[in-house]
């Protein structure tokens, strides 16, 4: 029982761990690729992790304005950040405290680091923090009910709203594959971008007032405050990229009882799989302009239309099957 | 028996103290406030004890109308509502010892308070149709009283007539609900009536005539104009009370009527208090966020969360009537569960808004601005509250939040196609409430408390009394450990779940910790709040501790970066109009008509630019200004008739004469 | 039995064509005459009624009938038409041929309702009470059709007419005198009120200038 | 001896009126008015508490001892009321003082007229009585001899002259109807009797008689379209008047209409009554309601909300049955009491502001809190609002109609919802406010209105089994 305990706390923090580590190493994929579609030699893979260095070794400039809510809400958004993808199932789905937050939770948890880093954007007082938080939060209610929907159809299929669970019933049911998940796996691509501000919806690399949304809340930040900032972000990324990964092609998943050597294969394919995601949303960005901020509802809206349509095309292979 | 005594005594000390203060003047109509809060403590734990021990407390006073009597019960609803309402009570009352006696006593307010709870109080109390409408409308008429205490406002006065008129449609729809219960014979005790189900056809009226009378006092859209104006006139302690708890009691009756005395339900009564309940919780926070001014958002945000409450309550009747008992116990649970966040994150953030407008004078978000350094503990209160109510984790905002997500993922497991199909619609439009929600509080507390002040007012605000900081801090604690234990509250209201839907929600022994909040089953869906947070809590401090480590540790003040441009004016910061362009732009068109126009002068005209948006509100124009313009027209027509000249007269006395005779020709 | 029935029937019909008479006149002179023939009409079926019945308190009726509204008000009405030098046509609101329709029409009406009693002891009466109540309500009529004060109170005498008529045809009906006598008295209140506020025109205005702007609750 | 109870009523009004126009000085005047009006409450006390008889004469019964008993008892405050309000109109000039005298004559003599035609057991008898009470309330409209006052004096005399023609003949009807099971005389004007005989009575006749009387009867009850003469009266005439005309005058017509449905529902060959009087109640009800929002003077405000209030009693008599029935007596309860409280408020607001406008009345609770309390809560509690006894018979007349008429419950509903915009608008303008316009001390006394006040509410809060018990009887009667 301790030993089996020891094993279970030691795979949990596995995953917090790997999670942190391969972070960076995404994102720099993400570049990599999209720096050699461009056909520019582009930053290294491991400039990610240059990047967070970096910033914490250096000094941090806080505004005059600003209040304790500015200087405490980046470790907050980066630990919330933390668990929310810690508790996604990654290499195995049956860890010790993935029961914790099932779906629903998650997207909450996110929606907390979200509603924090809007806060602390307005903190300052200034133009762009303002600016930034109203778009953000305009985006998250574009996005959140086409996620509800998503959420509703897999757990429909599932029977279940732990994360865990859908993903060992994907792998009990390989077969599965239906309109109604094909539909569900692209509304939650749009969501994924619009929540991880990448192109078409927000773009990550421009400081340019007219579009920037993410940046804007965080251009106050400088030092161990944004690293933290730009960790939570990347930390996200890989949220999200696990989470379809766990829904969509949990191949290679360790179940709960795997034991090590399961959980080793797990591991080398979630790191594959993150990573190939990776290269593909670098494809995607290159291959796609930055949209208007107010042409945003009619792209995250099919999301919303995909969902619905999964839902109901679900009810009808339900009626089909029973 | 002893215990209604008890609560018998505290209703009476709460008259007492309403008559007190009718006659004392000045400092002294202080006395009400400890009067209220040790009443309200009196009978929260006569509730909470009946509550946790079961069963039920019966007593019948020979008053009221003699054929009717004035029956009264404690049983576990009206507990659990009465400690919403008690605990709303103390806190109010709590606030209200810190207000100034000499400058904010006034016995326009102090002597109707006391009432006001009592009447409330009363309602849950209520066991017979009579009882239950007297209370109701005492209820009404205390809280207008306190609504035009500001008599010499015009917005106060108008406030206060709309209010008082939609109760009294509120109480005529009640009246009729009960007369459709009690039937001809006139069976108006509520033993009787649960004795006698009312057939089909009633049925239907008496539901449709509940959904008016109590959605209206609640605030359901398009019943709900008067709540916005009311709820900000009032005294802001009196604001909380009204809009933490007053909507409460609307849903205790409409709970009591639909659950309770209506007999066994049919899966379509759960249409109506869902479509509703949607379209207000979209619609509410719609105008909340569109609002400026600080308490009217407050009570636009109160409208959404009853539309909440309500598709929660008509989820848990459509599994009722499936006989499908764990989902309905999970739509029940999320249902009371909200009730009491509610009233504890919107009273605190009423008292926040008081607290503000006490500060600064001011509740318009345009002059508010950076009280979190004036004022750092209410904003330490607010934040929480405004946390809270945006259904963030941990806060106990989301709990309530979970259990409505996880009873609206089980809606798709009804036999009937129109619920199956609504489930995504429902969902989809509870996460849009819900992430409006959080961009109605990000932009409230971040206007308000954040940036830097916009008025001299803000620039000078100052922190309100010690006693007035408990009364926040003490609803603040709540918020947090009612979202960590969120499941012991649950536990807590198994007696209220088995009585009105039939059974609670799994026990805490059977989620991996005691902690586990757990709907249909562990395996199913679990949310552990403790470990949640705690993990939160671990990471944060592994991180700082980390951060602090490795990292630079110095840090420099110096003026804002503003992309190279900082401006010391605070007119350039986001204002809270400048927030909502996002969300009316793509939410205002459609539903407000929202135009947005811009003035730009040629280049040499010195007059400045101007911008202004316009909003219409379409409930408004069209279910009340028109209706009321209409009134007012018939009036003026019909007015001719009392400008007639005597023959005239005479004509309408001969032509009704001749027509009775001719009618009496015809009949035989 | 029956030449008493017929009599006071045929002294009703003379009522009933009487009343139709005051619809019919163009002058206000002839109005007051006509009204005055109803009224000894009037006295005659009283007496009548009264001598059938054997009820000689009627003969008051009678005698009041007779003396007041055959001779008394008429006298004075003429007078006071006179005195105020008001127009000696009569202010039709619609013109007599309509109002004369309306009359037959209500006659009918009267007429229909009392069909509807069973024929039994009440029968004999119920004709003299449609005649009666075609009468109240030509007088009725009157008042509402005509404008000048003077034939307004002669609608409403008329209407006194055809109740004192119907209640002396109920038989052995107490309180008549009584009833009667009242009914003289409020007479004498409204013809009292022509001549002390002067009433030139009709009810609605009595002479005093004001009122006609500041009617009821008009600003 | 004992059962001739009833003659006190009558008779100690009639001779205090002989005495009165006897007596010089207002002030002296003013005192044998209360007295008497107090010993003939006293008198119409021991008559509730006496046995209830049917003589030759006098009924005295369970349903008309109800009308009894309010009528003594407004009649009582009423005189106390107007002693003071009297007196400060004599101050100021608005009646010269040997008008008091026939002032307070006529105050008793309709007292006394009003009770004969209650407790008389004659058809006609009642007829006489009530037509005495309204040609006293005629001139006591005109008292103050200004063009308005005769104005409305002289519309109340023609409607109400013509209004007792149509019951007369009615009564006439009534009576032949009687006459061939109950033989000639008196026998046929008789109450108690024509209620016994009734089954035996011709339906045709009585179905005419009915309408008579209604149009006739409902004249003096105020119901539309037959009111015109009502608000013009109660805002012309002296306040303490309004309060007689609401309060009892109307009851009292309403009175004689129940006791001819009561006749005439003992023959089920006739028309039913009810929707006719339905269809009245509720024509008068919202008619009025919409009225009320147009109303500049204050008085002519309340007297259309009596005429709303008798359409919704006429309404619950209408409906009928044992609940909608003893609503109604309840409401027309309530409603004296609440209405005439609320003109003697009227009163004192007029004479403190010195003005009737609504539009001039503004402030009051700033100015005169106690009058504003006073005249806020009666004005709630004729809106219905609890503690009041008024909401007691609403809630009964709402509930027992949706329960059996669900959609014609709407109507009275609305009429009050839309009475109640107005009513509330017109009180939070008077009392709330920046107050302008004069501010003259009140002087004259609150007794009456704060008793008015107390009855309403015990009777929302406790209405004793004994008084329920009584009003239940009285609505059996009333079938």
């Amino acid at each position: 029982m301790t030993a089996e305990f020891v094993i279970q706390l030691l795979a949990q923090g596995t995953q917090m761990f790997m999670v942190l580590l391969v972070a960076p190493l995404a994102v720099g994929v993400v570049r990599r690729v999209k720096a050699l579609l461009m056909r520019r030699q582009g930053a290294p893979l491991l400039q990610g992790y240059r990047d967070l260095s970096k910033l914490l070794h250096k000094e941090s400039v806080v505004a005059d304005s600003a209040s304790w809510l500015f200087r405490a809400a980046p470790s907050l958004i980066f630990a919330l950040t933390w668990v929310a993808a810690a508790l996604v199932p990654s290499f195995a789905s049956g860890l010790m405290f993935n029961w914790a937050a099932d779906v629903v939770a998650l997207v909450a948890l996110l929606g907390a680091a979200r509603a924090l880093l809007a806060l602390a954007g307005m903190d300052v007082g200034t133009s762009f923090g303002g600016l930034g938080s109203s778009r953000e939060m305009m985006i998250a209610t574009l996005a959140e009910p086409a996620m509800m929907l998503i959420v509703l159809t897999l757990a429909l299929a599932a029977g279940t709203t732990r994360l865990a669970g859908v993903a060992d019933f994907f792998i009990a049911e390989p077969l599965a594959v239906r309109v109604s998940l094909a539909l569900s796996l692209i509304a939650l691509i749009i969501v994924a971008l619009a929540e991880n501000a990448r192109i078409p919806v927000d773009n990550p690399t421009t400081h340019l007032e007219l579009t920037m949304v993410h940046e804007a809340m965080i251009l106050e930040y400088s030092g161990r405050h944004l690293a933290l900032i730009e960790a939570a972000s990347y930390l996200k990324l890989v949220l999200y990229l696990s989470l379809l990964i766990c829904l969509f092609a949990p191949f290679g998943m360790a179940p709960a009882t795997a034991g090590l050597g399961g959980w080793a294969i797990g591991l080398v394919a979630w790191v594959a799989k993150l990573l190939f995601g990776a290269a593909l949303l670098g494809v995607w960005e290159v291959s796609i302009a930055k949209m208007r901020v107010f042409r945003l509802p009619n792209f995250v809206g099919v999301a919303f239309v995909f969902g619905f349509l999964a839902i109901l095309l679900a009810f009808l292979s339900r009626g089909v099957v029973e | 028996m002893p215990d209604l005594f008890v609560q018998g005594a505290a209703l009476g000390a709460l008259v007492f103290a309403a008559a007190l203060a009718a006659v004392v003047r000045g400092p002294a109509l202080a006395i009400v406030y400890p009067i209220a809060a040790v009443a309200a403590v009196a009978l929260g734990v006569v509730d909470l004890g009946v509550l946790l021990q079961g069963g039920v407390l019966t007593a019948r006073l020979p008053i009221g109308l003699p054929m009717i009597g004035f029956h009264l019960r404690l049983d576990s609803l009206s507990a659990f509502f009465g400690i919403v309402i008690n605990g709303g009570v103390l806190a109010t009352s709590l606030y209200g010892m810190g207000l100034d006696r000499v400058k904010d006593l006034t016995p326009r307010v102090e002597p109707l308070f006391p009432l006001f709870a009592a009447a409330m109080n009363l309602v849950l109390l209520a066991d017979d149709a009579y009882a239950f409408l007297f209370s109701w409308e005492l209820m009404s008429l205390a809280s207008w009283a306190l609504v035009v205490a500001r008599h010499t406002s015009i917005d106060s006065r108008r406030a206060g007539h709309l209010y008082l008129v939609m109760a009294a449609i509120g109480t005529m729809a009640l009246i009729f609900a009960f007369g459709g219960l009690a039937g001809p014979s006139g069976g108006y005790a509520f033993d009787t009536i649960r004795a006698h189900a009312p057939g089909p056809m009633i049925a239907v009226l008496v539901l449709t005539a509940a959904l008016v009378g109590c959605g209206s006092k609640g605030g359901l859209i398009p019943l709900h104009a008067w709540l916005p104006l009311a709820h900000p006139a009032a005294p802001s302690h009196v604001s909380a009370l009204m809009s933490g708890v007053m909507t409460k009691v609307a849903i205790y009756g409409f709970m009591r009527i639909a659950f309770d005395l209506l007999g066994p339900p049919a899966w379509w009564w759960s249409l109506p208090p869902i479509i509703l309940g949607v379209i207000t919780a979209v619609l509410g926070l719609l105008y909340a966020v569109f609002d400026g001014d600080l308490k009217r958002v407050l009570a636009y945000s109160t409208v959404e969360n009853v539309g909440v409450i309500f598709v929660a309550l008509g989820l848990a009747l459509a599994f009722r009537a499936n006989h499908q008992d764990a989902a309905a116990a999970v739509a029940m649970a999320a249902a009371l569960l909200h009730i009491l966040n509610h009233s504890w994150f919107k009273s605190l953030l009423f008292l926040g808004a008081g607290a503000v407008l006490h500060a600064t004078g001011r509740r318009d978000l345009a002059g508010l601005g950076g009280l979190i350094h004036r004022m750092p503990r209410t904003a330490v209160f607010f934040l929480i509250g405004a946390l809270s109510i945006s259904a963030l984790p941990p806060l106990n905002g989301f709990v309530s939040e979970w259990l409505l997500f996880q009873s609206v993922l089980a809606a798709p497991a009804m036999p009937q196609t129109t619920l199956n199909f609504a489930s995504p619609a429902i969902g989809a439009m509870l996460a849009l409430a819900a992430a409006l929600a959080a961009a109605c509080f990000v932009r409230v507390y971040g206007i308000a408390f954040l940036g830097r002040p916009r008025s001299e007012e803000a620039a000078h605000a100052h922190e309100v009394p010690l006693i007035q900081q408990v009364a926040m801090g003490g609803l603040a604690l709540l918020c947090i450990l009612g979202g960590l234990f969120g499941a012991v509250i649950v536990a807590g209201l198994a007696p209220v779940l088995t009585a009105l839907v039939g059974s609670g929600l799994p026990n805490s022994g059977a989620g991996p910790t005691p902690f586990s909040l757990i709907a249909f089953n562990a395996a199913r869906s679990v949310y552990d709040a403790p470990v949640i947070a705690l993990f939160v809590a671990i990471a944060s401090l592994t991180t700082l501790a980390v951060v602090h480590r490795l990292s630079e540790r110095r840090t420099r003040r110096g003026p804002a970066w503003d992309c190279g441009f900082p401006d010391p004016s605070p007119t350039t910061q986001y204002t809270a109009s400048s927030f909502a362009q996002p969300l009316r732009r793509v939410y205002g068109a459609a539903l407000f008509s929202a135009r947005e126009s811009v003035v730009m002068p040629p280049p040499g005209d010195t007059r400045p630019a101007r911008f202004s948006v316009t909003l219409v509100d379409v409930v408004w124009a069209t279910l009340y200004a028109r209706p009321g313009r209409a009134v007012l027209r018939l009036s003026e027509r019909l007015n001719a008739l009392q400008f007639l000249s005597i023959r005239r007269y005479l004509v309408l006395m001969f032509a009704a004469l001749v027509i009775l005779l001719s009618i009496a020709t015809v009949m035989t | 039995m029956n030449e008493v029935y017929d009599i006071s029937h045929l002294l009703a019909g003379v009522m009933l064509v009487t009343s139709f008479a005051l619809l019919y006149q163009e002058r206000i002179a002839s109005v007051l005459n006509a009204f005055a023939a109803q009224s000894i009409t009037l006295a005659l079926a009283v007496a009548w009624a009264a001598w059938s019945q054997d009820r000689p308190d009627l003969f008051i009726t009678a005698l009041i009938a007779l003396t007041l509204k055959g001779i008394i008000i008429p006298v004075a009405l003429h007078r006071t038409v006179t005195r105020l030098g008001i127009h000696r046509e009569v202010e039709k609101v619609v013109g007599v041929g309509i109002a004369l329709m309306v009359g037959l029409a209500l006659t009918g009406l009267a007429q229909a309702l009392l069909m509807k009693v069973a024929h039994g002891p009440l029968s004999y009466a119920s004709e003299q009470l449609a005649l009666a109540l075609a009468i109240i309500l030509l007088g009725f009529l009157m008042m509402i059709v005509r404008r000048n004060a003077v034939t307004q109170v002669v609608g409403f005498m008329s209407m006194e007419n055809g109740l004192i008529l119907a209640a002396t045809g109920a038989r052995g009906m107490p309180l008549v005198v009584e009833v009667s006598v009242a009914f003289s008295v409020l007479i004498a209140l409204f013809v009292f009120a022509v001549f002390v506020f002067r009433i030139r025109e009709r009810f609605d205005t009595i002479d005093i200038e004001a009122l006609d702007r500041m009617r009821g609750d008009r600003r | 001896m004992i059962h001739e109870t009833y003659q006190f009523v009558v008779l100690i009004p009639y001779a205090a009126a002989l005495l009165l126009v006897a007596l010089p000085g207002y002030r002296t005047g003013a005192i044998v008015n209360v007295v008497a009006s107090g010993l003939t409450f006293a008198a119409g006390l021991w008559l509730v508490g006496g046995e209830r008889t049917v003589g030759h004469y006098a009924i005295v019964d369970e349903f008309n001892i109800v009308f009894i008993a309010i009528n003594t008892l407004v009649g009582f405050t009423t005189s106390i009321f107007s002693a003071s309000y009297i007196g400060h109109e004599i101050e100021t000039g608005r009646l010269p003082p040997n008008f008091v005298r026939f002032y307070h004559a006529m105050f008793q003599a309709m007292m006394g007229s009003m009770n004969v035609a209650l407790v008389a057991n004659n058809i006609g008898v009642m007829w006489v009585g009530l037509e005495i009470a309204t040609l006293i309330t005629v001139v006591m409209v005109g008292l103050y001899r200004t063009p308005q006052s005769i104005e409305a004096a002289w519309k109340y005399f023609i409607l109400a002259s013509v209004g007792i023609s149509l019951a007369f003949f009615g009564t006439i009807l009534i009576y032949l109807a009687g006459q061939p099971a109950l033989g000639e005389g008196v026998p046929a004007m008789t109450w108690s009797l024509l209620e016994a005989a009734a089954a035996k009575m011709d339906p045709a006749i009585l179905d005419l008689a009915f309408i008579f009387l209604l149009i006739g009867y409902g004249t003096k009850v105020g119901l539309a379209p037959l009111h015109a003469w009502l608000p013009d009266a109660h805002a012309e005439g002296p306040t303490p008047i309004s309060a007689v005309l609401s309060g009892l005058l109307l009851n009292v017509a309403l009175y004689a209409l129940l006791r001819f449905k009561m006749v005439i529902a003992g023959q089920p060959a006739a028309l039913d009554p009810g929707p006719v009087m339905i269809t009245m109640g509720l024509v008068s009800l919202i008619f009025a309601a919409f009225m009320l929002y147009q109303r500049r003077d204050i008085k002519r405000l309340f007297a259309y909300s009596s005429i709303e209030h008798m359409g919704l009693i006429v309404f619950a008599f209408g409906m009928g049955g044992p609940l909608a029935n003893f609503a109604g007596l309840l409401h027309m309860a309530m409603h004296s009491l609440t209405k005439s409280g609320i003109f003697f408020a009227v009163g004192h607001i007029a004479q403190a502001k010195g003005t009737q406008r609504i539009a001039e009345i503004t402030g009051l609770s700033e100015t005169h809190p106690r009058l504003a309390v006073a005249f806020a809560l009666a004005v709630l509690a004729i809106c219905g609002m609890p503690p009041f006894g008024v909401f007691a018979s609403e809630f009964l007349i709402l509930t027992t109609t949706f329960a059996r008429e669900p959609w014609l419950a709407l109507l009275p509903a609305f009429g009050l919802l839309v009475a109640f915009g107005a009513l509330l608008m017109r009180l939070q303008g008077t009392i709330f406010g920046e107050p302008t316009g004069a501010a003259h001390p009140v002087k004259a006394s609150f007794v009456p209105i704060i008793m008015h006040l107390l009855l309403v509410l015990t009777a929302g809060i406790y209405l004793p089994a004994a008084l329920v018990a009584w009003f239940r009887r009285a609505a059996e009667l009333l079938g």
